[in-house]
């Protein structure tokens, strides 16, 4: 256990390199359903943060008491708990807010994230790794849900955070806002994700590629001609 | 002997859940009884606020939330509004049915004698941006004030003549739809509500304390 | 072409096809002429599907015209004979336009040959043949005889005719298809033997049907073809009729020519005896009443030399182990905008280097089964850009064997075994109508191919 | 015929690796076979043959809609070939707009739309049929929904009231043409009327016959978007097609035929004012017939496929029309049963002649 | 009438236009993951619809009679037990965890269930079971169902419930296995390397959705012609 990774790596992992969404494509259901303005998205985040951490506190603390068969039950019955605790939260407190998160406050408990986090580091780690995992974790969430919510409030009505960005004669696109907009939106982005990520692997094997290409290219060349004579018989 | 063993195989697996599900239950107990009031309140006082625009002259304060069985015997819930003097001046009708993307939900208001509509007031709904979601519009609403209530609202192109009002331009279905709800509604509470009424001015009493 | 071609499964014709341009009028009213022996000719000890042989002479040996120089034991494969009079020299290894490495035995010619010229036409095709004698032979003298005589289909598979005229206790023949079609753009081979030698053929009919017990024999000639069923009608008689089919390309394909003709379908993957159908060229049949009749073993064949690349387009009758280089020569060599030698026909030969390097090294020789020599110009080879499958569907309209040749192409690419498996691999003859159709130019034969190998080995 | 399959594997392998086109020595090729291809029929070919159908339709929308079609026609085109070679420069790959499939792109999305519509929707249509549409799949032939209803449908939600029925009417336009609601805008209103029971039957039916004589759907003196106002002029490039054999006959058959049944029902019924000919000559059934949905990369690839395809088109769009709040469904119809493409595809596999190779025999 | 009527409102607009995974984004996760091969594909929807039906069943049952606001046996016991019948019993804040443990049972049973007495069944679409506990569709209907008990103005029944599951299993299956299709096409396809897998399927969904979106108000106008006809 003392191998793996530090407390503060992986709160910088869960941000971009393992971000949940763009890397790991989990809990795609509230990313598309909650973001065409970046209110409720970001109301969304924290509910799901409040989520993650409090589970993976509790979970961690208990980690030693856990018997296999009886884990994936206590991981469900403490993330419903907390996620009626938010949602009740919500209700009370951003009224109109909840009503436009509907059902999907109470679809964070089959977020696989959320379940992922508690089976892959809670159940294992200390409280301190714990919570650092799932504030990186819940960060990395939150950037999807606004970097998606960004493109599609901008586009769709001209605002962001319900502020004005665009000027008045923006014709909005209101595709945006509906679904089709939300998965051509995060397919379009998640593509962005990759190609930076191939982009940068590639400019890394570059250098070490010019070096060995110009050791081999001689020798390249040669077994080509080579191959292209035992054909000609 | 073997069962009060097994018993004890049971318990010592399973005390961590039980645990936890104890304190779990405590815990959402405790939330509900913190909270339920305010989220009552909240639904409350999000119809309690458009009262006074539904019916010209109701006063928010004086309005008493009633059940009432529908015409096919189903409770349902209405309000019946009173003005700064207390008299009774209107009825406030919760209604929902589906829309252009997901369910609509309305507020009506009718006049105390239920024959006149008084206003219309969007709850709930998801409709197209930009284009169905402007039956949350003023200029939308107002035009179903001062139709009969006893037959039914149609939407039209153009051109509106009696109980008809002009749709959305390209917004047929959301706004054929919020005429559809309105008329479902009224046909299905009327009746229960003028014989609620007639039964409360038989009795001579005033209805508000009947009801409480 | 009919707006529902596509559709037309009725008799006559098949599901598919394409009309390429026949190219045919170039050579088709060329008699066929005697190719003056050639010094030497390279005569390749595996002419057929089957067993290679095992030469019966040794290097320096004499050897005359129609002498046996190599058998095999094995069941399915034909003896191979002198084609010309002169002296064995050691065997070497020659590639075949297939791609095939095999072993030839050179014989160089003495400066007199026992036949020559006209003699030699008359001894193979010419003269009279007897029409009424089928039925004096046993069955088993018939097929002893196509044994004796090397036979192998001359259609351009080369199967040991033998195997196909014994009688099958299990699966009777009642109807004999001689395969006179020639569907292959520029060829007229089997044409000019139609027009010059309808006797040998319709005797050679006749002496499958013995052989086979068949109760009819079917002439099978497209109906580009007037002269040629003129000919043949003027010799039907008893129990052997001519059928006049669509001009079609694949029309003179097995399975094609068997529903065509008859209006059965071969069960996939099964030879035409399952439907009580025999399929024969009508050279090979030719080359049967010589056999029968005349003695004569299989030595020599009709060989098409066009194409827009030769400067004399001809029919040769040729022997055996003559070099393509030979045939070219005699037809006046190659114009400067030759770009493609092909062994058979464009849809389906093989395309080689003929050029003038490497043929002198090692000249390529002609086999029973050569049926023509085509040369294409620059401007006939010309493609358009290959461009991404549109999906069209023009493949699938025009596959005689009803698959879907993008479809296996694609998965090819991809490298998809088990989509080639749903997509019917198997079935695919090569005939090339795919590849010709294919507004996107892609090389789907090629890729169909590649894909089968990777069938094979998955 | 027969082949010795064994050893053209050999061959097959070499010349793979070398390449699909093996060798070049001194002038003479070798090459697989078949060595002759048809050199009329290509892909720039295919393309241009529809193009030279759409003329008739071109010409009448320019008659009837004057320089709105014009200005569209050309924004669409030119924003089409823009992003053909934008998006190809993505993928540092040559720029294919010599196969004329964007310029077609270009124009059917051009002649679907409404007349009126600002220059932002026919560009960013563009860009996303293109880009959406085709790019993103990777370009031509593997585009696996039509690009033009791509950007077409795309346009449509994001621009609803520009895009919507009002955006075809304009009162006091020079255009008489333009001053009217389009046919089946007013076959839903009529319908609508009747249905309330404001008018009968038969003064709907009469309403609606005065508004659109059929002689005036077929000529194309009416509204709605800029390729679907005359039938004849569809059925002219249809015609075309069908006899250059660009096209197959099932698609169109599929299509008219189950729309005219399905029509003839909801008509039987009251669902529809428009009798089944009508409709099949309003809006742009006819066009989507001929140009749309026969659009060989996504459309199935065997007969039995195509006819599928035709027939359940046809059935979108009448349940669309009649019940849906959309007074036409063309794209969506396409759309969906572009998706269902693959599938098809799938389940239409013919058999081979004689049945499939049994497995031991090998190949 | 009217219910009926309401049933074919609600299949329709579940099935296509109100899609569960192309308008609602419930399932997203298997429709990327198991939308690969056809035939999984399938599986994968028959085994939702299966379990959704039952889930939706059971949560319905649950719901009426004890989570929703005014539910009969909460406040039964609550006076057997002696409570004060003014104080009023609701339970609602216990359905999320009632749901989650009612779909994680179901499938538990389905697939002791099938395995024992369909085994041939079990063979094609046993392994995708356990998936579907996290399978976001089914508590979607179930919270669907509780947001339509709560209000006692339009109580559903266990009809309209029955049919919101089936809807919504049927509009996945038919998502799902499109998709399928679509990716396998896609396999032969040159698609830009960093849209590969799911981006491109996202792309695809996005276009789905479109296209779906043509057939607003179709469920409603179907609702009204029936009931035009039997009136």
């Amino acid at each position: 256990m003392p191998d793996g990774p530090t407390a503060s790596e992986r709160f910088l992992n869960g941000i971009l390199p393992e971000n949940p969404v763009y890397r790991q494509l989990l809990g795609m259901c509230p990313v598309l359903a909650v973001t065409a303005a970046m209110l409720p998205a970001l109301t969304m985040a924290a509910a799901t943060a409040f989520v993650l951490i409090s589970a993976n506190v509790i979970i961690s603390l208990i980690r030693g008491q856990l018997r296999p068969h009886l884990r994936i039950l206590v991981f469900t019955l403490t993330i419903a708990t907390f996620v009626t605790i938010a949602d009740r939260f919500l209700a009370a407190y951003l009224y109109e807010m909840s009503k436009v998160l509907g059902p999907y406050v109470p679809l964070i408990i089959v977020n696989c994230l959320i379940i992922s986090r508690c089976e892959i580091c809670a159940s294992k780690q200390t409280v301190r790794v714990a919570v650092a995992d799932a504030v990186g974790m819940s960060l990395g969430f939150t950037l999807a849900l606004v970097s998606i919510a960004t493109v599609r409030e901008v586009l769709g009505s001209g605002t962001w955070l319900g502020l004005r960005v665009l000027p008045e004669a923006w014709p909005n696109w209101g595709i945006m806002v509906l679904p089709p907009g939300a998965f051509l939106v995060l397919g379009l982005l998640l593509a962005g994700v990759e190609w930076w990520g191939q982009w940068r692997a590639e400019r890394a094997a570059l250098a070490v590629a010019s070096v060995s290409r110009s050791l081999q290219g001689q020798s390249g060349g040669a077994a080509r001609e080579e191959e292209a004579s035992s054909w000609k018989a | 002997m073997t069962n009060s063993r097994k018993i004890r195989g049971y318990l010592q697996q399973a005390w961590l859940v039980l645990l936890l599900a104890g304190a779990y239950g405590g815990a959402l107990a405790g939330v509900q009884m913190t909270l339920a009031p305010r989220i009552a309140e909240n639904r409350r006082r999000e119809t309690y606020q458009t009262i006074p625009q539904l019916v010209p002259g109701a006063d928010r304060e004086r309005t008493v939330e009633l059940w009432i069985s529908d015409r096919e015997g189903n409770p349902a819930r209405v309000y019946r509004t009173h003005d700064a003097e207390g008299r009774h001046n209107g009825w406030v009708l919760p209604a929902s049915g589906p829309g252009f993307a997901d369910d609509i939900g309305l507020l009506i208001g009718l006049d105390a004698s239920l024959k006149k509509l008084t206003g219309m007031y969007v709850l709930d709904q998801r409709e197209t941006p930009g284009l169905g979601d402007y039956i949350r519009d003023a200029d939308f609403r107002r035009q179903f004030q001062g139709h009969a209530a006893d037959t039914p609202i149609e939407a039209v192109k153009s051109d509106p003549q009696e109980q008809q009002i002009v749709v959305l331009s390209g917004a047929t279905v959301s706004s054929s739809s919020v005429c559809r709800i309105i008329n479902t509604a009224i046909a299905r509470m009327r009746g229960p509500l003028l014989q609620s009424q007639a039964a409360a001015s038989a009795a001579g009493g005033d209805a508000r304390e009947q009801e409480l | 072409m009919s707006l529902f071609g596509g559709w037309s499964g009725s008799r006559g014709s098949f599901f598919g096809g394409i009309h390429p341009p026949e190219h045919k009028q170039r050579t088709a009213e060329e008699p066929i002429e005697v190719v003056p022996t050639p010094a030497e000719v390279r005569i390749s000890l595996l002419q057929h599907l089957g067993a290679v042989c095992d030469p019966l002479i040794k290097p320096r040996e004499e050897v005359h015209l129609g002498a046996e120089i190599g058998r095999s034991e094995k069941f399915i494969s034909a003896p191979v004979h002198a084609s010309i009079s002169g002296t064995a020299m050691r065997a070497t290894v020659a590639t075949l336009p297939n791609g095939r490495h095999v072993p030839v035995i050179p014989i160089r010619a003495y400066e007199t040959q026992p036949l020559a010229d006209r003699a030699l036409y008359d001894a193979m095709l010419g003269g009279s043949w007897p029409l009424g004698e089928a039925e004096q032979f046993e069955p088993g003298e018939i097929v002893e005889s196509a044994r004796e005589a090397g036979l192998v289909g001359m259609g351009g598979a080369a199967f040991p005719t033998f195997v196909k005229l014994m009688r099958q206790a299990d699966q009777p023949v009642d109807t004999v298809l001689v395969n006179g079609c020639e569907c292959e753009p520029f060829l007229t081979a089997d044409y000019r033997m139609m027009v010059e030698a309808p006797q040998a053929i319709v005797a050679g009919g006749l002496l499958v049907r013995r052989a086979l017990g068949a109760q009819r024999v079917l002439l099978c000639i497209e109906d580009n073809k007037p002269l040629a069923v003129r000919a043949l009608r003027e010799q039907q008689g008893p129990g052997i009729e001519v059928v006049v089919l669509q001009t079609k390309y694949p029309q003179g394909g097995e399975r094609q020519l068997v529903q065509a003709a008859t209006g059965r379908v071969m069960p996939g993957g099964g030879l035409p005896m399952r439907v009580g159908v025999a399929v024969l060229n009508i050279s090979t049949v030719a080359a049967l009443a010589a056999a029968v009749y005349r003695g004569r073993p299989l030595t020599h064949r009709v060989v098409t030399v066009s194409g827009g690349g030769i400067r004399q387009a001809k029919n040769l009758l040729a022997p055996v182990g003559t070099s393509y280089r030979e045939l070219i020569r005699l037809c006046g060599g190659l114009t400067p905008d030759a770009a493609r030698v092909i062994a058979g026909g464009p849809m389906m030969g093989f395309s080689f280097a003929a050029d003038d390097e490497v043929a002198d090294k090692i000249p390529i020789p002609i086999t029973k089964g050569t049926s023509g020599l085509t040369v294409l110009t620059r401007r006939e080879i010309q493609q358009a850009e290959q461009t991404a499958c549109l999906r069209c569907g023009r493949c699938v309209d025009v596959c005689p064997m009803r698959l879907v040749p993008t479809r296996l192409a694609l998965a090819t690419r991809a490298n998809r075994v088990s989509l080639l498996q749903r997509y019917h691999i198997g079935s695919c003859v090569e005939c090339g109508c795919c590849a010709y159709a294919c507004p996107a130019s892609i090389p789907l034969v090629q890729l169909i191919r590649v894909g089968k190998i990777q069938f094979q080995n998955p | 015929m027969g082949l010795a399959t064994g050893d053209l594997g050999t061959r097959e392998v070499a010349s793979r690796s070398g390449g699909l086109d093996a060798t070049t020595r001194l002038g003479v090729q070798i090459a697989p076979s078949p060595h002759l291809s048809d050199t009329w029929f290509t892909t720039q070919r295919l393309m241009g043959e529809v193009l030279i159908a759409l003329m008739p339709v071109i010409v009448m929308a320019v008659l009837v809609f004057r320089w709105n079609a014009v200005r569209q026609i050309s924004l669409c085109v030119l924003a089409c070939l823009a992003a053909e070679a934008i998006f190809a420069r993505f993928r540092g790959r040559p720029a294919p707009l010599h196969d004329l499939s964007a310029t077609l792109t270009g124009l059917i999305l051009a002649l679907s739309l409404p007349w009126s519509s600002p220059w932002y929707v026919p560009v960013l249509g563009s860009v996303v049929a293109i880009g959406l549409g085709k790019a993103a799949f990777g370009g031509l032939g593997c585009n696996l929904f039509n690009p033009a209803m791509v950007g077409r449908a795309f346009v449509m939600l994001a621009f609803a009231r520009e895009m919507g029925a009002s955006a075809y009417v304009l009162l006091d336009s020079e255009l008489s043409v333009v001053t009217r609601a389009t046919p089946l805008s007013l076959a839903k209103q009529f319908a609508a009327d009747l249905a309330a029971g404001r008018v009968t039957a038969g003064e709907a039916q009469v309403q609606m016959e005065m508004a659109e004589s059929i002689w005036a759907l077929l000529i194309g003196q009416l509204n709605g978007s800029l390729g679907e106002t005359s039938a004849v002029a569809i059925l002219f490039g249809g015609a075309y097609l069908l006899i250059r054999r660009v096209i197959s006959w099932e698609i169109p058959v599929g299509i008219l035929l189950v729309s005219f049944l399905f029509v003839e029902l909801g008509h039987v019924f009251e669902l529809t004012l428009l009798g089944p000919l009508q409709h099949l000559i309003t809006g742009s059934l006819l066009f989507s017939a001929f140009f749309i949905a026969t659009d060989p990369v996504t459309s199935p690839l065997t007969s039995k496929g195509r006819l599928f395809f035709g027939m359940g088109i046809g059935f979108l769009l009448v349940v669309i029309r009649l019940f849906s709040s959309y007074p036409e469904g063309v794209m969506f119809a396409v759309l969906l049963m572009n998706a269902t493409v693959p599938l098809l595809n799938r389940w239409t596999v013919p058999q081979p002649l004689g049945g499939p190779v049994p497995a031991k025999a090998g190949v | 009438m009217e219910s009926l009527t309401l049933l074919v409102q609600i299949f329709v607009s579940a099935a296509i236009i109100n899609n569960f995974v192309l308008h609602y984004f419930v399932g997203i996760c298997p429709f990327l993951g198991v939308s690969r091969r056809v035939d999984m594909a399938f599986g994968m929807g028959c085994a939702v619809t299966f379990v959704i039906s039952i889930a939706a069943l059971l949560s319905w049952t649950f719901t009426y009679y004890l989570l929703r606001p005014d539910a009969p046996l909460p406040a039964w016991l609550w006076q057997r037990a002696g409570g004060d019948p003014s104080v009023a019993i609701d339970l609602s804040v216990l359905s999320y965890i009632m749901y989650i443990f009612v779909i994680a049972s179901s499938v538990q049973f389905v697939e002791m269930y099938v395995r024992k007495f369909a085994p041939k069944l079990h063979k094609s679409f046993g392994v995708f079971l356990p998936l579907i506990t996290t399978n976001c569709a089914i508590l979607f209907a179930c919270l669907i169902i509780l947001r339509n008990l709560q209000d006692p103005a339009q109580l559903w029944g266990p009809a309209e419930a029955l049919t919101l599951a089936l809807g919504g299993g049927v509009g996945f299956t038919l998502a799902i296995c499109l998709m399928a299709g679509i990716r396998e096409e896609l396999e032969l396809c040159d698609v830009p390397r960093p849209l590969r897998g799911a981006g491109i399927t996202l792309l695809v969904a996005g276009i789905l959705a479109m296209a779906v979106m043509g057939f607003a108000g179709v469920d409603q106008n179907l609702q009204n012609v029936i009931d035009a006809f039997f009136n």
